[in-house]
Formats: structure tokens, C-alpha cells, sequence
């Protein structure tokens, strides 16, 4: 990986692109401008996508003509808002290939569902109860919101927490993975595409050794579904978690699919209306999943909207969404590899490997590293990306974090190049 | 906001290192992980060092250059003065346009005002004087603190 | 109360109603026909209520111009984003007078909100941990969402559920209060407007008794927060919970206020991205309240969303929208008391009452009253309004309710006194 | 959806009131509060008599009604076959408009086909079929019941 091409450089036309000139009508916020007229450049797509006019549309048209509350109602509204509020969910369950629509779980975000999960499985009844006696293994390169959830069920219930930990490189080491994963292991829970690292976890291998001691695999897909295809059957977890709002949808809508077999079984966790099928004051009996993990009034237009966005990168094919993102990634890394003093957090080939680039920069700090850049008009994050053990186990504060979209460019690639080389300037 | 003097004290910080002191804190702001420790010395009632070491983005590292700048040789009285001045101006989002009164209090440290329209990057500004401010507390005790305090406001 | 009114004679002015003529105007959705162009005539705002075109431009606009995911982002778009999210937090707390900022907590729903408070006492320490020593006290109007987390809560703590019973005219039997309340009681937690009966409860009895047995108090004003002036700080509660649907606000977002030391000294709930303080592999620390109960990536249009409502509700006064609700009460009691065989289910007077009216007509089920009502354009709720044991309580099946809110007009009243004698004639 | 076959036999229902039996069930609607009480009466394989009481909509006291008068004096075969295409009807989603074949199994209980349209009231209409089907299980045995069924599906 050398510098090829010189900064200024016209890239050349890559492989795979999409007509993002096409694509970026569609989205409204990418026409703004920030700081006094300057073209933004949107490089924070991992941290939230933007939405496209059919998103927007559909919300906007769910609320002027459909609004009320779903199930139940015997009016035209609410029958409306009920049959456009469970479509989605048929849109969802086709787009992670779900065997049933009565898998997918609506609920606020990719947080709320893995808590549900930990939640489930720590007031189970056996053979899922977590409990002293049990261990739960996740990895190095968790999202905070798949380590605080484990990490309070097990201090809740006394169980062990345990971890694969991360190769130079930037991939999962596996090579513990038989003492890792035991038979006391009753739960595995990992990401599929990390949000620092970029890494594509090695599903396969990690859900092989869970089943042969039999323990439960939950997986992150948070920052997979927005950007490849996903099928929950392929990948044979248990449990596979996204949100809505990284992959064009609304905020306040997350996913929780699940196993229906696992989804009666279980426990609820919220109660309220609509989880119910029956209440007295002395005891209550709960409606079948996936009603009985969704209580409370549902986030009825952020899933309407969500369908729309499964609609939109469905109607682009999500197969040509992860070749246009590999294109860019494999560009990205090679014009980001001749900034001088820039160091990839993370693999440094396109291969396994998502369109969210982390890299430190000499000496100089994440925070001025983004502030520069987003005078320049250019939205990247720095921090920690909710991820602090990544940069503990690299032995770095934070990183500047670049990641990239189906209406990314590779003119934006150039932007950043050269405004890193700005940066390095503007500190020297 | 990278005003000139900013980027001045950044690159070439005043007074770094840590030396002898009467008490030393560790702050951390965890959100982004920006490290400072900090010692103080006091001789009587005057700020007669601050030393420190630390890791963090050009603002928060420029700042506490500009306190050691700053506070070095101040009467404690005083001192707290600037450090209430800094922090008010660092809280009023961008509202605050340095008057000449308080230029003459802050110095340098008036090139923050456009930092304060910042929020994500006010904390980063505020790191070294909040341990500035805890360090010499643990060094004079609650006690004389307290009375330092008394004396501030009713001077 | 007696039948003054004839049929199809036209209501005197009403004293205190708003002028709904321009109201109107601001709610697209209630330009809509249904049924081969009869006009929408909405009654079901208990339910959810419908949204003014301000709302819905703040969504718009929001996604339009300045999304992105918000803290710790040092671009344009992540600062606007952040600035508009904290913004509703200021608007929310102001709306209900707050003390602080901080004691705001977004969650998605008012379920939420209390299954939030339910999980925090199960896992807090002493003094406000429940365990199996520990009653907790609710009602029998409750809403399912204030009667299943704290039945599963009992289940998984062992501590005993008691609640007060309802008189035959709808209101709280606080009769025995001394003996419902008492020094084992930890919590007491009730609904400030009943969804079915309209009825609107006497904090001050309740919050005295529970505050000399030092009890903390939970309040549910998810049908109080949309239709009157809400004070926390005169309610003298603990917790009071709210969902932004039902006023004017998009579905997905809901507010728990809670005392700042409670929230401070309570463990968190959902663990993940933004309510942690620090994080390693081997454990974690949190941020204060409000955020250590926010995890994950917040409904932050939705959020924003809901301040815009505070604000046109505001806009317009919670004081003058409760005096038009009570005009409207008291002339569709009136109304309706004189359609026979119709019985209120309910206080039968408009004072101390919400907008709320459940009834039942003769022996026609309310599924059939609500379909026909519905084929002459009139949405009204039908069932038991997710609020069984009210049910139960008066030995019927379910009733038909109609709701009122800032949009519906004497006019409504009037169709819907009409609907009903045509639903009689039709099933005679 | 009110068609007038369906308000005469919620007006006039057929067979209603609890009479001797060979089983008995109770189902409830929970959503809607609905309820019905069922027997079932056989003499060989023909349906003797399906008595109930209950309370509930129009829909689903008509439907009840409906039953009654249709599977009275039936096979069990033929009574199971036109259950089934009554519950084939209701789940079509109003996608289903009655042939001649069809009018001919369930006669008056075609006129529940603009039920289906409505969600909702789906389950209403199905509460007595499902009760009948539950019972005729209890009243035969299942080793019966999988007989019979076995019976129709090579028919
Ligand atoms: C009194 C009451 N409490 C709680 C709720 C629950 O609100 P949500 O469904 O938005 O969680 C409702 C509304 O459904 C209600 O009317
Ligand atoms: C890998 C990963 N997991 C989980 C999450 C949490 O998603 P949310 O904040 O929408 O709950 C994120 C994003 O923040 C993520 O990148």
C-alpha cells in the first residue's frame, strides 16, 4: 500500500461505483453548506447515516394522512397506521431474510435490543437462565452499548464476563477461542462489523465453537446492515441486533430479530399495553412475540419510515451498496496511506473489511485533527467511538474516524486526503 | 478558534514538566480522554509554581500553558479571580466578547472566547484550571480554602 | 344532567373554547375524508393525538438541514444536532416546570419511562431497594403500562402489589388509604387522568400519605401532560412520566422527570453508548442524569419533535386548551346523557375529569358501535383501552370511548350524540 | 360489513342457549373482552346439536348463529370441510369474493366475507368456529379427531 496517487490527483474511475450523482439527489442535507458557504463534506455516516426524500416523504405522509394508534382500533386510521406499521415489519423480516415476520422485534435502537436480550436471558427460566454458574464471552472491539449490558448482567446475577481480545492488526484473536468459549459459556455476543476497526468479523468460526458447547450467539449488526447483505439464516445466530438510524432511516427505531423458538420461551422485559393478552390486577398473561417485546405504543412512524429505507437500499440492491463502499474503502486507504505520518487503527486492506477508516495522525490530537477538518467543511467523529477498549488496547487516547456511505465519493476521499495534509500543516 | 496565541502556547508550552510541589492531581475527561497531572507549589500565599504533564488536543494543552503563564506568581486571591473570570467566559457559549477590563485580567487567555462557542471543546479548555483549582485545594487544605474563598469575595 | 339538548339542535356558544376554526388548520390530517368522502371526524385522541404542520416541519426541517448523531462531535452538523436535542430538554423541563434541566430523561414511551423506574428500585440499594419486605402500591385505573412492570417487578423481588379500588362512580376509594399505604409501602405509583374513566385523581391525599410513610411517588400523567398546566414541582412526585404521541409530538419519544438525587442516586437501566462515563473491559462508570439513563443513540428527531409541540401547545396555553376541553366535557356529557340507554362509564360531571368519555349503549357491543360510528366517519376507541381491571371492575366487557383534545368542536359532539342514535336504530 | 343475513342472525340467533352435550369449551377473545361457551353433541359421526352462550359483538354472535344452522346435521367430514373454508374466507384479507362453489359449502356465512377486510373483527367472527373445532377435539378424543381428519383430507 503505497502512494500512488499524488494528492490532487483526478482519481481514476473505480470499480464497482455507484451513480452517486443520481444518488445524492436523493438526500437534501448533502446540497448544505457549512461555515460561511463551504460544501459539506459528510464523512460520518457510522456514527449516523443521513436520510433520503423517500424516508422523509413517507413520514411526512404517515403523519398527515394515517396517524393513530396501531392495533385495536376499529376506525379507518387506525387500521391504516396498523397495516403500514406491521408491513414494516414485513419489509424488515424480508431484508434480513427472517424465516418469520414475527421475529423481528421493533424497539428504540440497537442498544435497547441487546439490553432486551441480556435482560431476557438474566430473568429466564432454564436451560437460558444466566446465572453464577455461567459465563458470557464478548469481544475486544464492542460498541459500548454490547459491553455495559453484559457487563451489568453480570454483576447482576454473578456470572463471568469474558473476552476474545484483538491481533495487531486489528482482527479478533481467536486462536483461545476453545478457552474463551467453554461449556459454561451460555451466551456469546459479538459485532459483525466493528465501528473503530472497520473489521468484518469471522462469523462462522465464532458461532461453530458457540454451538458445540451450546451457548446462545448474539450479534451486533449495527454497522453491518446498513452496508451489505444481511440474512439472519446464513449467518445462524440467535439473536442479531441493528438500528435504523445508520442505514437511512428515522432515528428512535432499532431491530431486534430472534429466533422464534427463543422469543416464546423467553421472558418479557418492558410491560405495558399492547404486550398483554390478558390482565387482572393479580396477574397477567403476555401476547406471543413479537407483541410481547414491544410494549407500550411502538415507535409507529420510525418503523414506517425504517420500511422505507429498507425499500430505498433494497431498490439500489445492498450487493452493489457493499461493492461501491469497497471500492471506496480500497481507495480511501490508499490515498489516506500516503498522508505522512497517518497510522491505520485498524486492517489496512480493503479485504474483511467495512468503509469506516479510524487513524491517528502524528502526534496531532482527534479533536484538532476534526476541528480542522470541519472548517474545511469536512464531518468526520474523533473520540473514542463508543468503543474506549479499541483504543486502550492500542494504546491510543482516540482516533479520527472517516466513514463512508453509498453517496460517498471519491472526490471526497481526495477532500479529506487533502485536507488531513492541511491539518498537518496548519499544526507543524 | 485556533487563534494565533493558541497555536503559539500549543506549540510552545510554558512551564511543562512536573517539578517539586505541595500537591498533585489526575484529571481525565473521559469523553475524549484528554489527561492532565498537575502539581502546585505555594510559598505563603503565592502560586509559586504549577507544574505539569499531560496529554490532550492543542486547546486543552495550550490552556494549561497559559495558566502556568498566568497564575505563576500570583497571589492566591487573585489567582482564583482569573480562574472564576476564565470560567465564565468559557461557559457563555460565544456570548461574552472580552472587554478591555477583562483583557486585563485574562492576557493570552482571552484568545479562548471563540473556544467557548464550542461545547464539545469548552471542557477540553477548562481541564488543567478545574485541576488547578482541585490541586490547590488538596495543597491548602479545605480549611484555608475555604478562607481563601472568603477573602475573594469579600475583597 | 338531562337531556336539555335535542338532537341535531345546534350548541349555544360554549363558554372558554378556543377557536378551533384556525387550530384546525394546523392539523393536516383532519382535512381528511374517509368512508367515499365523509369527513374525519376524530375522537381518539387518547389514543394518540394528531400532529400541527409545526411539528411536522421541525421533523422536516431537522432531517432536512441538521442531522447527525449527537455529543462528542466536533462538525457543524453534530453541534446543531446536539444544540437542538438539548434545546427540547430545556423546552420539556420548562413545560413542566422543572427544577433542572438534568432531571429530564428522554425514553421512547411512557411505558418505558415506567418500567424504568420499576427496574431502577428493583436494582437499587438501600434505602430504596424493593425487595420482599416492600409493598408497592398502585391503583385499579390504571393503564396496563403503570399495572405489568410493577407486577413483574413483585414477581422478581417478592414484594407484595396492593392497590386502591375504584367507587361506583369512578373516582379512587381512599377509604382505607392508611391500610393500602403503610410503612412497608416503598412506592406508590398512579395515573393522573384515567384513559377510561377520565377521571382525575387527588394527588395531594396520596402524595401526603405516601411522603408519612416515606414512600416515593410515581406519577403517570401520560393523559394530564397533553391536557392541562403540569407542575412537578406542585405535585410534589418523585417521577412523573409522559409520552410525547399523545400530545401533539411524534410517536417514539417519551420524558421520565425525576427528582435530581433519585436520578443521581439511582443504578442505571439500559447500558450502552453515551450513558457511560468510562469504560473498560472489566467495568464501567456513568454519566450523570439525565444521560446515564440514555443509552444508546436517543430518538433525537423525535425528541426535537416533541420540544416543537411544548412549544405550540405553550403557544397556545395549557390553561385555555384545559378550559376548551372542559367546555367540550361538559356540553358531550350533556349530550350524551340524553342518548338512551346510554350509560357513562365514569364521573358523570364535568368536574375533576378529562376529556375522556368511556360508556357503553344498552347491550350493543362497543366493537359494533365503533364500526358504525366509523362508517359514518367517527373514530372513537373501542375495547378496554389497555386498562383491563377498570373493566373488570364495573362487570363489563369493554366500552366505546370518545376523546377530546385542543382540535374537536361542539360540532364533533354533536355528530357523534347523532352517530350513536343511528348505531341504536341500526342494531334495534 | 353489516350485511342483513348477518344483523337477522345476530337479531334472531339460531340454536343459542347451553343444551346436554358430549364436551364443553370456553373461549375468550382477549383483545375484546368476547366471550363463548360451546358444547357439542355427536350421534356417530353426525353433529347432533351445537349449543352456546356468550357475549359479544354482532359479528360474533351472527357467526355463531351461522354455525349452528350449517353444521347441525352434518358429517363430521363435511362439518370440518366447511370450517375450513370459512377459516379460508375470514384470512383472506377481503382478497376472496365468493364463488358459486363456495356459496354453496357455507350459504349464509358468505356474508362474512366483507368481514375479513377488517382485521380487527376477524378474530370476532372466528371465536365459535374455533370453540366448535376445540370441542369436537375434546368430544372425540384426538385419536378420533386425527382420524376424522385424515378421512377428509383423502375424500
Ligand atoms: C394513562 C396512560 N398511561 C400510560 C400510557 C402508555 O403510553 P405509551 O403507550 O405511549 O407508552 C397511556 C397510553 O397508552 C395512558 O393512557
Ligand atoms: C457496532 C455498534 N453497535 C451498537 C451501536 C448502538 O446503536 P444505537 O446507538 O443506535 O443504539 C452502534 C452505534 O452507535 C454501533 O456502531
Amino acid at each position: 500500500m503505497s502512494g500512488e496517487v499524488l494528492p490532487g490527483e483526478a482519481p481514476a474511475v473505480l470499480p464497482g461505483l455507484l451513480d452517486t450523482e443520481a444518488i445524492r439527489k436523493d438526500f437534501p442535507i448533502l446540497d448544505r453548506t457549512v461555515h460561511d458557504g463551504r460544501k459539506l463534506i459528510y464523512l460520518d455516516s457510522a456514527a449516523s447515516s443521513q436520510k433520503p426524500r423517500q424516508v422523509l416523504d413517507t413520514l411526512q405522509s404517515y403523519y398527515e394522512r394515517h396517524h393513530a394508534n396501531v392495533h385495536r382500533g376499529v376506525h379507518v386510521l387506525a387500521e391504516e397506521a396498523t397495516a403500514l406499521y406491521e408491513a414494516a415489519r414485513d419489509k424488515v423480516a424480508a431484508f434480513v431474510n427472517a424465516p418469520s415476520r414475527d421475529e423481528v422485534v421493533f424497539t428504540k435502537n440497537a442498544s435497547e435490543s441487546l439490553n432486551l436480550v441480556a435482560n431476557m436471558l438474566g430473568w429466564a427460566d432454564e436451560p437460558y437462565r444466566v446465572d453464577a454458574s455461567t459465563e458470557i464471552v464478548i469481544t475486544e472491539m464492542e460498541h459500548h452499548s454490547n459491553i455495559v449490558p453484559w457487563q451489568l448482567l453480570a454483576q447482576r446475577t454473578g456470572a463471568t464476563l469474558k473476552w476474545f481480545g484483538l491481533t495487531d492488526d486489528g482482527r479478533l484473536d481467536l486462536s483461545d477461542i476453545e478457552q474463551v468459549i467453554t461449556e459454561h459459556t451460555k451466551v456469546v455476543s459479538f459485532v459483525l462489523v466493528s465501528n473503530v476497526l472497520g473489521t468484518v468479523n469471522p462469523v462462522e468460526a465464532i458461532v461453530r465453537r458457540a454451538q458445540e458447547v451450546g451457548a446462545l450467539v448474539v450479534i451486533d449488526a449495527s454497522q453491518a446492515a446498513p452496508h451489505m447483505p444481511l440474512d439472519v439464516q446464513a449467518l445462524q445466530a440467535d439473536f442479531v441486533a441493528f438500528t435504523g438510524h445508520k442505514m437511512c432511516g428515522p432515528t428512535g427505531i432499532g431491530v431486534l430479530w430472534g429466533r422464534q423458538e427463543l422469543l416464546e420461551d423467553l421472558p418479557p422485559f418492558l410491560g405495558g399495553g399492547e404486550m398483554i393478552e390478558t390482565v387482572t390486577m393479580h396477574s397477567s398473561t403476555y401476547a406471543p412475540a413479537p407483541h410481547k417485546f414491544e410494549a407500550g405504543t411502538p415507535p409507529i412512524a420510525q418503523a414506517v419510515g425504517l420500511g422505507a429505507a429498507v425499500d430505498y437500499l433494497s431498490g439500489i440492491g445492498m450487493d452493489r451498496i457493499a461493492a461501491h463502499e469497497h471500492a471506496i474503502t480500497e481507495y480511501a486507504l490508499r490515498r489516506l496511506s500516503a498522508v505522512p505520518d497517518l497510522r491505520i487503527v485498524g486492517p489496512v486492506s480493503a479485504a474483511d473489511r467495512g468503509a469506516t477508516l479510524s487513524f491517528t495522525l502524528g502526534d496531532i490530537h482527534p479533536h484538532d485533527v476534526g476541528q480542522v477538518l470541519d472548517e474545511q467543511g469536512i464531518a468526520v467523529r474523533v473520540g473514542h467511538h463508543c468503543a474506549r477498549p479499541v483504543c486502550l488496547r492500542y494504546g491510543i487516547p482516540a482516533t479520527t474516524r472517516a466513514s463512508f456511505y453509498l453517496y460517498s465519493t471519491p472526490a471526497e476521499v481526495d477532500a479529506l486526503a487533502e485536507g488531513l495534509e492541511y491539518v498537518r500543516g496548519f499544526f507543524a | 478558534m485556533y487563534q494565533d496565541v493558541i497555536l503559539d502556547h500549543y506549540k510552545h508550552p510554558h512551564g511543562r514538566g512536573l517539578r517539586s510541589g505541595d500537591a498533585e492531581v489526575h484529571h481525565v475527561n473521559p469523553t475524549c480522554g484528554d489527561e492532565i497531572t498537575l502539581r502546585v507549589r505555594y510559598e505563603g500565599g503565592t502560586v509559586a509554581d504549577v507544574s505539569y504533564e499531560g496529554q490532550g488536543c492543542s486547546i486543552s494543552q495550550a490552556s494549561a500553558s497559559v495558566l502556568n503563564e498566568l497564575l505563576v506568581g500570583k497571589d492566591l486571591g487573585e489567582a482564583l479571580g482569573i480562574q472564576a473570570t476564565f470560567l465564565e467566559l468559557m461557559q457563555s457559549k460565544g456570548r461574552i466578547t472580552p472587554d478591555e477590563q477583562m483583557e486585563e485580567v485574562l492576557e493570552d487567555a482571552v484568545a479562548f472566547a471563540g473556544v467557548s462557542k464550542y461545547p464539545a471543546r469548552v471542557k477540553c479548555a477548562l481541564l488543567s484550571w478545574m485541576a488547578w483549582k482541585d490541586a490547590t485545594a488538596k495543597a491548602l487544605g479545605e480549611a484555608a480554602w475555604e478562607a481563601a474563598g472568603q477573602e475573594r469575595r469579600t475583597a
